[in-house]
């Protein structure tokens, strides 16, 4: 199989993952689509590791997904807060700072 | 090192105010005498430059590099190599007759506003407007000082602006205490004057800091290092080391002539001043009509034609109508006005014209009498304005309709508000007369039409300073006027020597012109325009 | 299929000669900043954990104190020691660039730093609770606001010291993105700076369900905007078969041959690398507000308690652009003519919207927030000059411009009534009559930021402009003084509602604050007076500092 | 000598300085100071005038240059004085009558309070009226000439309290600026043809200049001398100026004054002579003005209304003289001068007949006053004997001499302007008859003033008969003196020059066709006043009398067009300059506003809307880039 097609999947992903960030109420699942387009990236790398026969990619994809890890620590921390405080976890009530 | 006179001239102010609103909020009566006495040592110190200044000679060599230029008493610092700028300072005789101006100025204009600024009842004690006033004036003066001497474009440019912030509180933060719509309204009036004076000189500004950045630009590309110096930008483009391309040169001082426009300022860019004189009390008027704005009609002279003459001629034939349009339109609209203070500044709005209109006539004697009418112009308006300001002192109105036959009952008060009226009018054998008329005569030497047009405006002053003193002053004595005191000592001595100053300057302009005429020369030759020869022109040889 | 076998004959090798690896060299003096601060944040969370509550607070404040400043000071010696110049390098195996504009840009953020920690650590603001002093962060980050945990932590006399070492984490991680060398760094240290600053945003002590509504938002948005920018990553990576930025320069150059003509189909490949350059664009656009990225902005600001606030809105941006101008210097100059014009229309959105949009703002913060966004189009005006002017004045324009913000975000603090800190502007209505010295100092910040000339905005912005109108962007600079006269206008309003409206009966009062906040304004204060009337040194400065490495 | 010609202005300025600055403490012996100083420039000018008559005609010029004034670049404005025969003749009537009239002040304003600024500003008009005389050059005749408006102005509205006044001062004033507006014009075509504005360059070498410039000069010069001389069409003024104190009017609006534009158009000869066109408009401005005022004159019922009518149309007489050019000119001044003594005896005489009937100004009101003020009605008689042209009185001498020269004219211009000024001849018989018998004749139509007192006529204090008689004595005989030898011309004649006119008709004839019109106007007026009684209350008149009553409606037409108009116009730019000018600014900062509003809605506090835009800006990017590579 042409490498290049899990390119494609890639975007594929990645793109499904903006769009449930766009469209998603649910804080949790929003956070969970950006996991979707982190690993997005990860097969991208990977993808491209293997196309340019280095070890770069693979590498990068190990600290996306500490990064990630991470990532999931902090926003967690600040979601479970804020549902506590709201008991919701839609986004869209999240509306008291704007204009 | 030569000794720094025109730095102190400048810093002397700054040093007031910083004494200034260092004064406890208890010892208002010793920060007014403080401030005094810094204005009295500026006007010393200008003196002195009045003095050291020799109209005859060209420069003694400038500590940069020895080149001969119009400006005498330089000084020349390094400070911002990045930008080009340096801190260089001289005087030619346009600016060391508008230093003297203001210098002497500022002393009758505390004068006169020695109790404007007392406070109506003692808020807290942190809260201290009256050494404020006095500090923001000293400010006002050490920046307008400076930038009448300073010969860096950027540096001029620098003071130019931040010169709006003082005067923006002086607007906002004192009133005349006469309201229409009671205390709350006059404040938001006045806090619409200032905010309107604030944004439209500063939009003018941001404009010229876009020039000045192009000058920059331009200068940078072809002498290698960026320039704001005035006199190697003038040598280089003399030397034919810098050639500005005819668009840009266009566009470069478009954006310095809108600046220049505004403060001055010229049709349509007026409608601020109306406002900022009309809230202001008297002698903040006097310190934005007489003091401030001279700076925007300065700069016309000295950086919009020397940096640019191509472009200043080519722009002249617009620039003169709209001079027209704002002497005839000032007038006209000072007949309309209800307000005595809106009135002095339309007047004043026409008379900026007649000085824009000689600046750009390009003849010698449109410059000498516009140079000139700056001076005579600050001199009348102040007297005007300031007698002006007495009078709504004591009823505590600016409109024209509640006053009547004040002649009567305060008769000085009334002649001495006469007698700026008639300088402002231009009346000869007072001063305005002389610069009026140069102006007018330089304006017909080149283009007589607009000459003629323009003398229209003296029938149009005649009309609204009669008016105005015809139902201030004359008629029944109204009963709100009834009781009104004549001026008291200290206005008499505030507005008796400026009236002498307006009969000495009708009578004997010549220590002044003599003075001014070899710079107004120099700045002929940089435009290259000479004078229209008369057509019958051996005259004075046949005599 | 031979490149799968190359591929795989790579994995053998490795697998072959694991204790070959060669341990990478590390030039640990030269990244002595960094390991400071990272260090002193490890050490604080050691303060938390074992030391007394009592005692924390002094102690976390003075360990974060000597550490931005000992960070401070090793930036200082490496600058003198030539590494902004001629020893100018990239350290750690080409990970961290060691040169002028890194050197620059960490030494502000050090002082920025060092300067919010004074406002982190103020507690004299708020009344006392209990007869303990507070400070501006919740009692207990994760009890519920108003909530029975929130009544006892307030009552125990908590605070949360923990603040210190997450500033101390984000500092590091800033120090980090303007020198990383490759994008891998450059992912990395956007994460480690971004992440404590979510949380830090979450943690006010009042009005705190707009501060974990700004957390979340900007959370959110931060780890959408960081996908965005990794992918962009990938796709570089794509492109150029790596992530340092010299490796990728050398492709965009043609300097590289290509190692395998079947590879064509991704290296050298112009989509992924406009793509994937844009991506990244983008994901350090969002970092430093540029519109259309710039939505977060006003929210965040306004949300997050207020020294928090002065601290991302000051450091972030300069690490934000810091970055964006290695990036753009370094791995993209070679496509100029693409981006440039991007970057031109970018720029002038963002001061157009930044400078409209806040002419109807009510909130003090919200307008500063709108400000800051006007003042990066203003930034981003130099940095499209592409000349090393252009550099030398986006630094010096940093530099004045996050003192500034920090000084007006620290005086924000002080204005305050019943309910916390009175940021709607109709409540400052008057206040240079009550408190002539606050409402004077805000003033001058806000002149600054207007760009009166003898402030330090001015000087910047004659900088930056300078080099926009050398480098050829002309129009940039028309628009840049036309949205400076639309900025004028509001900040002219703040002045005015101070200076000359009446005071409001039940208006705020201006707290008197420790010598902690008074510093740092007097620091603001100093610094935009200084870098309005003498900027030479410091133009110099950031004019030898102008050279990247490569 | 020369230093007496600057004494000779100082003197009353430094009693205006004096009088105006110096408070209360002169206000017992400041009208005698002011007078003693008038007295003071009198005997100087008639020091000077016997030195003057001690040199030959050619030699009798003294020039003075006292200080250089405006220097600038190639502008030079000195104050120099220049006395000639010409200035000479005005020198000795301005300071004569002028001490004449404070003496005569000295008395009528005994019981003013303010009367030591009344004689400040006497003063003053005497200083600038001095000046404009003897100046050597336009701007500084300039000087003078505003000032002696600004003196004018002053005067008038010296009774500032009376709206009326005041408004007329200030219409005096500005009708005034109009006629300067030509003055100034003037000077700067002067300027711009010659280089320079000094009489003696301009006037000798005016010839070189293109005739055209030369016309445009010419016009300018006339344009001020309707002004400053209540010429058609700036005549609106005069009439209105005689709300101020009676020796203001007897001196400033009667004998000096208000004949400077005589003088500015006689210095000027050599320029008008270039310019015949110009000339043409002089004489027909004269010739209208002569009967316009002449026609006011008939129909006015205030005493020095009508009078006043009377000086607008024998200035128009002396106008039209001076249009004539050479054959003109002195005959122009001789009349000029005459007319000094004439019209000020009758204004003095006016005022003193008001200073008796308690400020009353109607004549239908007097009647049969010539047995309670016998001096009054004998000089009051004598001048009105003068200036109707009563053989052997000095009004005939010069009137005479006009009539003749303007028939000498010639072709069809001369009969219209000789059959014009004959006409004058007739209308002035009439109106002053008039003027004599409502006044000094017929039974007594007394009312009671505005305080229900009746008057009691009663003869003036001596203060007042005094100048009251010398003038009289003036009105007799200076016209005899004058033309004994014809000594008056040929002291002018070095200065104007003279030609001899050669009239179709013969100058017996003129005379005799003026005795004519002379017996017809004095009948009619006979007829109308003389025997039968005068109502008090005027009659509503023929149309002719009611426009005549307002001043021929020039003043309507003035409100309408001019005032009214001007209103609209300053009210409409008050208005644009509001809405528009402003409206312009308000409007862009407006929709910046409204922009910005309607942006700020875009920020709507939800998350997924702001990634939107973030997502929306990304694909834009991309797109952009990608498009920036394929361009």
């Amino acid at each position: 199989m042409n490498p290049v097609n899990y390119l494609y999947l890639a975007a594929l992903l990645f793109t499904i993952g903006a769009a449930g960030v766009l469209i998603r109420r649910n804080a949790i699942v929003i956070f969970m689509c950006v996991e979707l387009m982190l690993n997005a990236c990860n097969l991208a790398f990977v993808t491209f590791a293997r196309l340019h026969g280095n070890l770069d990619g693979q590498i990068i994809a190990f600290f996306t997904m500490v990064v990630a890890a991470a990532e999931v620590v902090v926003g967690l921390a600040i979601i479970v807060t804020i549902f506590r405080s709201r008991h919701s976890a839609s986004v869209d009530d999240a509306g008291l700072l704007k204009l | 090192m030569a000794f720094p006179l025109l730095t102190l001239t400048a810093a002397i102010p700054a040093v007031g105010a910083v004494a200034t609103a260092a004064v406890p909020a208890g010892r208002r009566t010793a920060a007014k005498w403080l401030a005094l006495a810094f204005s009295l040592a500026t006007l010393a110190l200008a003196a002195v430059q009045l003095v050291r200044f020799d109209p005859g000679g060209t420069s003694q060599a400038s500590s940069s590099g020895g080149a001969k230029g119009p400006f005498q008493l330089t000084e020349s610092h390094a400070w911002i190599a990045d930008f080009g700028v340096r801190y260089e300072l001289g005087v030619d005789g346009i600016a060391v007759v508008l230093i003297a101006l203001a210098a002497l100025l500022i002393p009758f204009i505390m004068l006169a506003g020695w109790h404007d600024a007392d406070p109506l009842e003692t808020r807290s004690s942190r809260w201290r407007p009256t050494q404020g006033f006095f500090a923001l004036i000293l400010m006002v003066e050490a920046m307008v000082v400076i930038s009448f001497e300073a010969t860096d474009v950027f540096l001029f440019y620098i003071f130019f602006e931040a010169m709006l912030i003082p005067m923006y509180f002086l607007i906002g933060g004192f009133g005349d205490g006469a309201a229409e719509h009671g205390e709350a309204g006059a404040a938001a009036q006045r806090s619409y004057a200032a905010v309107k004076f604030l944004l439209y000189n500063l939009v003018g500004g941001l404009i010229m800091l876009a020039a000045v950045i192009g000058l920059y630009a331009v200068t940078a590309d072809q002498l290698g290092t960026g320039t704001f110096s005035l006199q190697e930008i003038v040598q280089a483009r003399a030397a034919g080391k810098l050639d500005i391309a005819t668009t840009t040169e266009r566009a470069l001082f478009l954006g310095f002539f809108f600046a220049f426009a505004v403060k001055a300022p010229l049709w349509p860019l007026h409608t601020w001043l109306p406002n900022a004189m009309g809230e202001a009390t008297a002698p903040v008027a006097v310190l934005i009509t007489a003091v401030v704005d001279k700076v925007g009609t300065f700069a016309m002279l000295r950086f919009c034609l020397q940096l640019f003459p191509e472009a200043s001629k080519w722009a002249t034939p617009v620039i003169v109508v709209l001079s027209l349009i704002s002497i005839l339109y000032g007038a006209l609209l000072a007949v309309g006005q209800r307000d005595i203070k809106r009135l002095v500044a339309y007047a004043s709005i026409s008379h900026f014209g007649f000085i824009v209109l000689g600046i750009f006539a390009m003849t010698s004697q449109g410059q000498s009498g516009a140079t000139l009418y700056m001076v005579n112009h600050g001199v009348s308006t102040a007297a005007l304005m300031l007698v002006a300001g007495f009078l709504i002192s004591r009823r505590g109105s600016r409109l024209i309709a509640d006053y009547g036959g004040v002649q009567k009952v305060a008769p000085v008060l009334a002649g001495t508000f006469l007698v700026g009226g008639l300088a402002t009018l231009s009346l000869p054998g007072l001063a305005p007369f002389v610069s009026e008329f140069l102006v007018l005569v330089g304006t017909f030497s080149r283009y007589p039409v607009a000459g003629g047009i323009a003398t229209l405006g003296i029938v149009l002053a005649a009309l609204y300073v009669l008016v105005l003193y015809q139902r201030t002053m004359t008629g029944p004595v109204k009963e709100e006027v009834r009781g009104m005191p004549d001026l008291r000592a200290r206005e008499l001595a505030v507005v008796a020597p400026l009236i002498a100053l307006l009969l000495f300057l009708g009578v004997y302009p010549k220590p002044v012109t003599e003075i001014l005429d070899p710079a107004v020369r120099h700045t002929m030759s940089q435009v290259h325009q000479a004078d229209p020869k008369p057509d019958v022109n051996d005259v004075e040889a046949a005599k | 299929m031979s490149h799968a076998a190359s591929v795989h004959s790579l994995w053998t090798m490795s697998a072959d000669a694991p204790q070959k690896i060669p341990a990478p060299h590390i030039e640990y003096a030269q990244l002595s900043p960094t390991l400071i601060v990272l260090g002193a944040a490890v050490l604080g969370i050691l303060v938390e954990a074992f030391l007394p509550r009592r005692t924390r607070h002094p102690v976390q404040l003075l360990l974060t104190c000597v550490a931005l400043a000992a960070a401070f000071a090793a930036v200082v010696a490496l600058a003198a020691g030539g590494y902004g110049t001629g020893k100018a390098h990239a350290a750690a195996m080409g990970a961290v660039a060691v040169d002028g504009p890194a050197l620059f840009l960490q030494g502000t953020i050090l002082l920025v730093s060092l300067v919010a920690v004074f406002t982190f650590a103020e507690r004299r603001l708020d009344p006392a609770a209990h007869g303990r002093p507070v400070d501006s962060f919740a009692a207990q980050g994760a009890a519920v606001p108003g909530g029975r945990a929130e009544q006892d932590a307030v009552r125990a006399g908590f605070t949360t010291t923990e603040v210190f070492p997450l500033l101390l984490f984000a500092v590091g991680g800033m120090l980090v993105f303007p020198a990383a060398d490759d994008l891998l760094t450059l992912f990395v240290a956007l994460e480690v700076f971004s992440l404590p600053l979510y949380v830090l945003c979450a943690l006010a002590r009042r009005k705190r369900l707009l501060s974990q509504e700004s957390a979340v938002k900007y959370f959110l948005l931060g780890a959408f905007s960081s996908a965005f920018l990794l992918f962009g990553v990938a796709l570089l990576y794509g492109y150029a078969g790596t992530v340092t930025y010299s490796g990728i320069a050398d492709v965009v150059n043609g300097n590289v041959r290509m190692l395998d003509p079947a590879l064509a189909a991704t290296t050298g490949n112009d989509a992924l690398l406009l793509i994937g350059g844009a991506l990244v664009l983008m994901g350090l656009l969002f970092k430093v507000g540029a519109v259309p990225f710039h939505m977060w902005t006003p929210d965040v600001y306004q949300g997050a308690p207020t020294p928090v606030t002065g601290f991302m809105a000051a450091a972030t941006k300069v690490a934000g652009f810091g970055a964006l101008l290695r990036l753009l210097y370094v791995v993209l100059p070679g496509l100029r003519w693409d981006w440039r014009p991007v970057m031109w229309g970018v720029a002038i959105v963002t001061m157009l919207v930044g400078a409209i949009v806040a002419v109807t703002q009510t909130d003090v913060k919200r307008l500063l927030a709108y400000s800051s966004i006007a003042h990066a189009g203003f930034i981003l005006a130099g940095v499209v000059a592409t000349s090393p002017d252009g550099v030398s004045s986006v630094l010096f324009y940093l530099g004045a411009y996050s003192f500034v913000t920090l000084g007006a975000f620290s005086v924000v603090t002080l204005v305050r009534d019943a309910g916390g800190e009175a940021t709607h502007l109709s409540k400052w209505a008057g206040l240079g009559r009550r408190s002539p010295l606050t409402a004077a100092t805000f003033a001058v910040f806000l002149l600054a930021f207007a760009g009166i000339p003898l402030t330090s905005g001015f000087a910047g912005k004659f900088a930056v402009f300078k080099a926009a109108a050398q480098g050829g962007a002309g129009p940039l600079v028309i628009v840049g003084v036309v949205s400076s006269a639309i900025a004028a206008f509001f900040y002219v309003r703040v002045i005015v509602l101070m200076f000359f409206s009446e005071p409001k009966e039940d208006g705020p009062t201006v707290a008197v604050p420790s010598p902690l906040t008074s510093s740092a304004i007097a620091i603001g204060v100093a610094v935009t007076l200084a870098l309005g009337v003498a900027p030479q040194y410091f133009l110099d400065l950031a004019g030898r500092a102008g050279v990247f490495v490569r | 000598m020369e230093n007496l010609i600057g004494l000779l202005v100082l003197a009353p300025l430094l009693g205006a300085g004096v009088l105006l600055c110096g408070g209360r403490r002169l206000d017992r012996s400041g009208p005698w100071l002011g007078t003693l100083l008038a007295a003071v420039s009198f005997a100087l000018g008639v020091v000077l005038f016997a030195d003057m008559l001690g040199k030959g005609g050619e030699e009798r010029a003294l020039d003075v240059t006292v200080f250089q004034w405006v220097p600038v670049g190639g502008f030079r404005a000195d104050v120099g004085f220049h006395l000639d025969q010409l200035s000479m003749t005005f020198v000795l009537l301005i300071t004569g009558v002028g001490s004449l009239i404070h003496l005569y002040s000295v008395g009528y304003m005994a019981h003013d309070e303010r009367k030591r600024r009344f004689f400040g500003y006497l003063n003053l008009f005497l200083a600038a009226m001095l000046l404009l005389v003897l100046a050597d050059n336009y701007l500084l005749l300039y000087v003078g000439w505003e000032g002696v408006g600004l003196a004018s102005y002053l005067l008038i509205g010296f009774w500032q309290h009376k709206p009326s006044a005041a408004t007329a001062a200030k219409k005096a004033f500005l009708v005034n600026r109009v006629g300067d507006m030509g003055l100034s014009i003037a000077i700067m075509l002067l300027f711009t043809t010659f280089g320079t504005f000094a009489f003696d360059p301009v006037l000798t070498r005016a010839t070189d200049a293109g005739e055209g410039k030369l016309t445009a000069v010419a016009l300018m010069l006339l344009l001020a001398a309707c002004g400053k001389s209540a010429q058609v069409p700036l005549q609106s003024w005069l009439g209105d100026a005689m709300e101020g104190p009676t020796p203001v009017s007897a001196l400033i609006h009667a004998a000096t004054m208000v004949t400077a534009g005589v003088y500015l158009i006689t210095r000027s000869g050599a320029v008008f002579d270039a310019a015949p066109d110009a000339q043409t408009a002089v004489v027909t401005v004269g010739a209208v003005t002569l009967l316009f005022g002449a026609i006011v004159g008939c129909a006015k019922d205030d005493i020095k209304k009508a009078l006043a009518g009377s000086t607008m149309s024998q200035i128009g007489y002396m106008i039209l003289a001076a249009g004539l050019g050479p054959i003109g000119y002195v005959f122009a001044i001789m009349h000029l001068v005459t007319h000094g003594f004439f019209k000020a005896g009758l204004f003095l005489g006016a005022g003193s007949v008001m200073h008796g009937m308690n400020d009353e100004v109607d004549m239908r009101r007097y009647g049969g006053l010539r047995t309670y003020m016998p001096v009054t009605f004998v000089t009051f008689g004598l001048g009105y004997l003068a200036i109707i042209g009563f053989p052997g009185l000095s009004g005939f001498f010069s009137k005479d001499k006009i009539i003749e020269a303007a028939f000498a004219k010639g072709g069809t211009e001369g009969w219209i302007l000789g059959g014009a000024a004959l006409l004058g001849a007739a209308i002035t018989a009439y109106y002053m008859t008039r003027v004599m018998l409502l006044t000094f004749f017929g039974e007594k139509r007394w009312q009671p003033d505005a305080e229900g007192e009746m008057p009691h006529p009663h003869e003036s204090p001596r203060t007042m008969t005094v100048p009251m008689i010398v003038l009289a004595f003036g009105s007799v005989f200076a016209g005899g003196l004058f033309s004994i030898n014809d000594t008056f011309l040929k002291w002018l004649e070095p200065v104007t020059g003279h030609e001899e006119g050669h009239s179709p008709v013969s100058a017996l004839t003129v005379t005799a066709a003026t005795m004519v019109v002379l017996v017809i106007g004095v009948a009619i007026a006979w007829a109308q006043y003389g025997r039968r009684p005068v109502p008090v209350t005027a009659p509503r008149g023929s149309l002719l009398t009611r426009a005549a009553r307002r001043d021929l409606l020039q003043d309507d037409f003035n409100h309408v067009v001019l005032v009214r108009g001007g209103e609209h116009l300053t009210r409409s730019l008050v208005y644009v300059d509001h809405s528009l000018v402003d409206g312009v600014v308000n409007g862009t900062a407006a929709s910046v506003g409204g922009l910005s509003g309607r942006m700020r809605k875009l920020q709507n506090g939800y998350a997924r809307s702001y990634a939107v835009s973030m997502f929306g800006g990304a694909a834009v990017l991309i797109a952009a880039t990608l498009l920036m590579r394929a361009v």
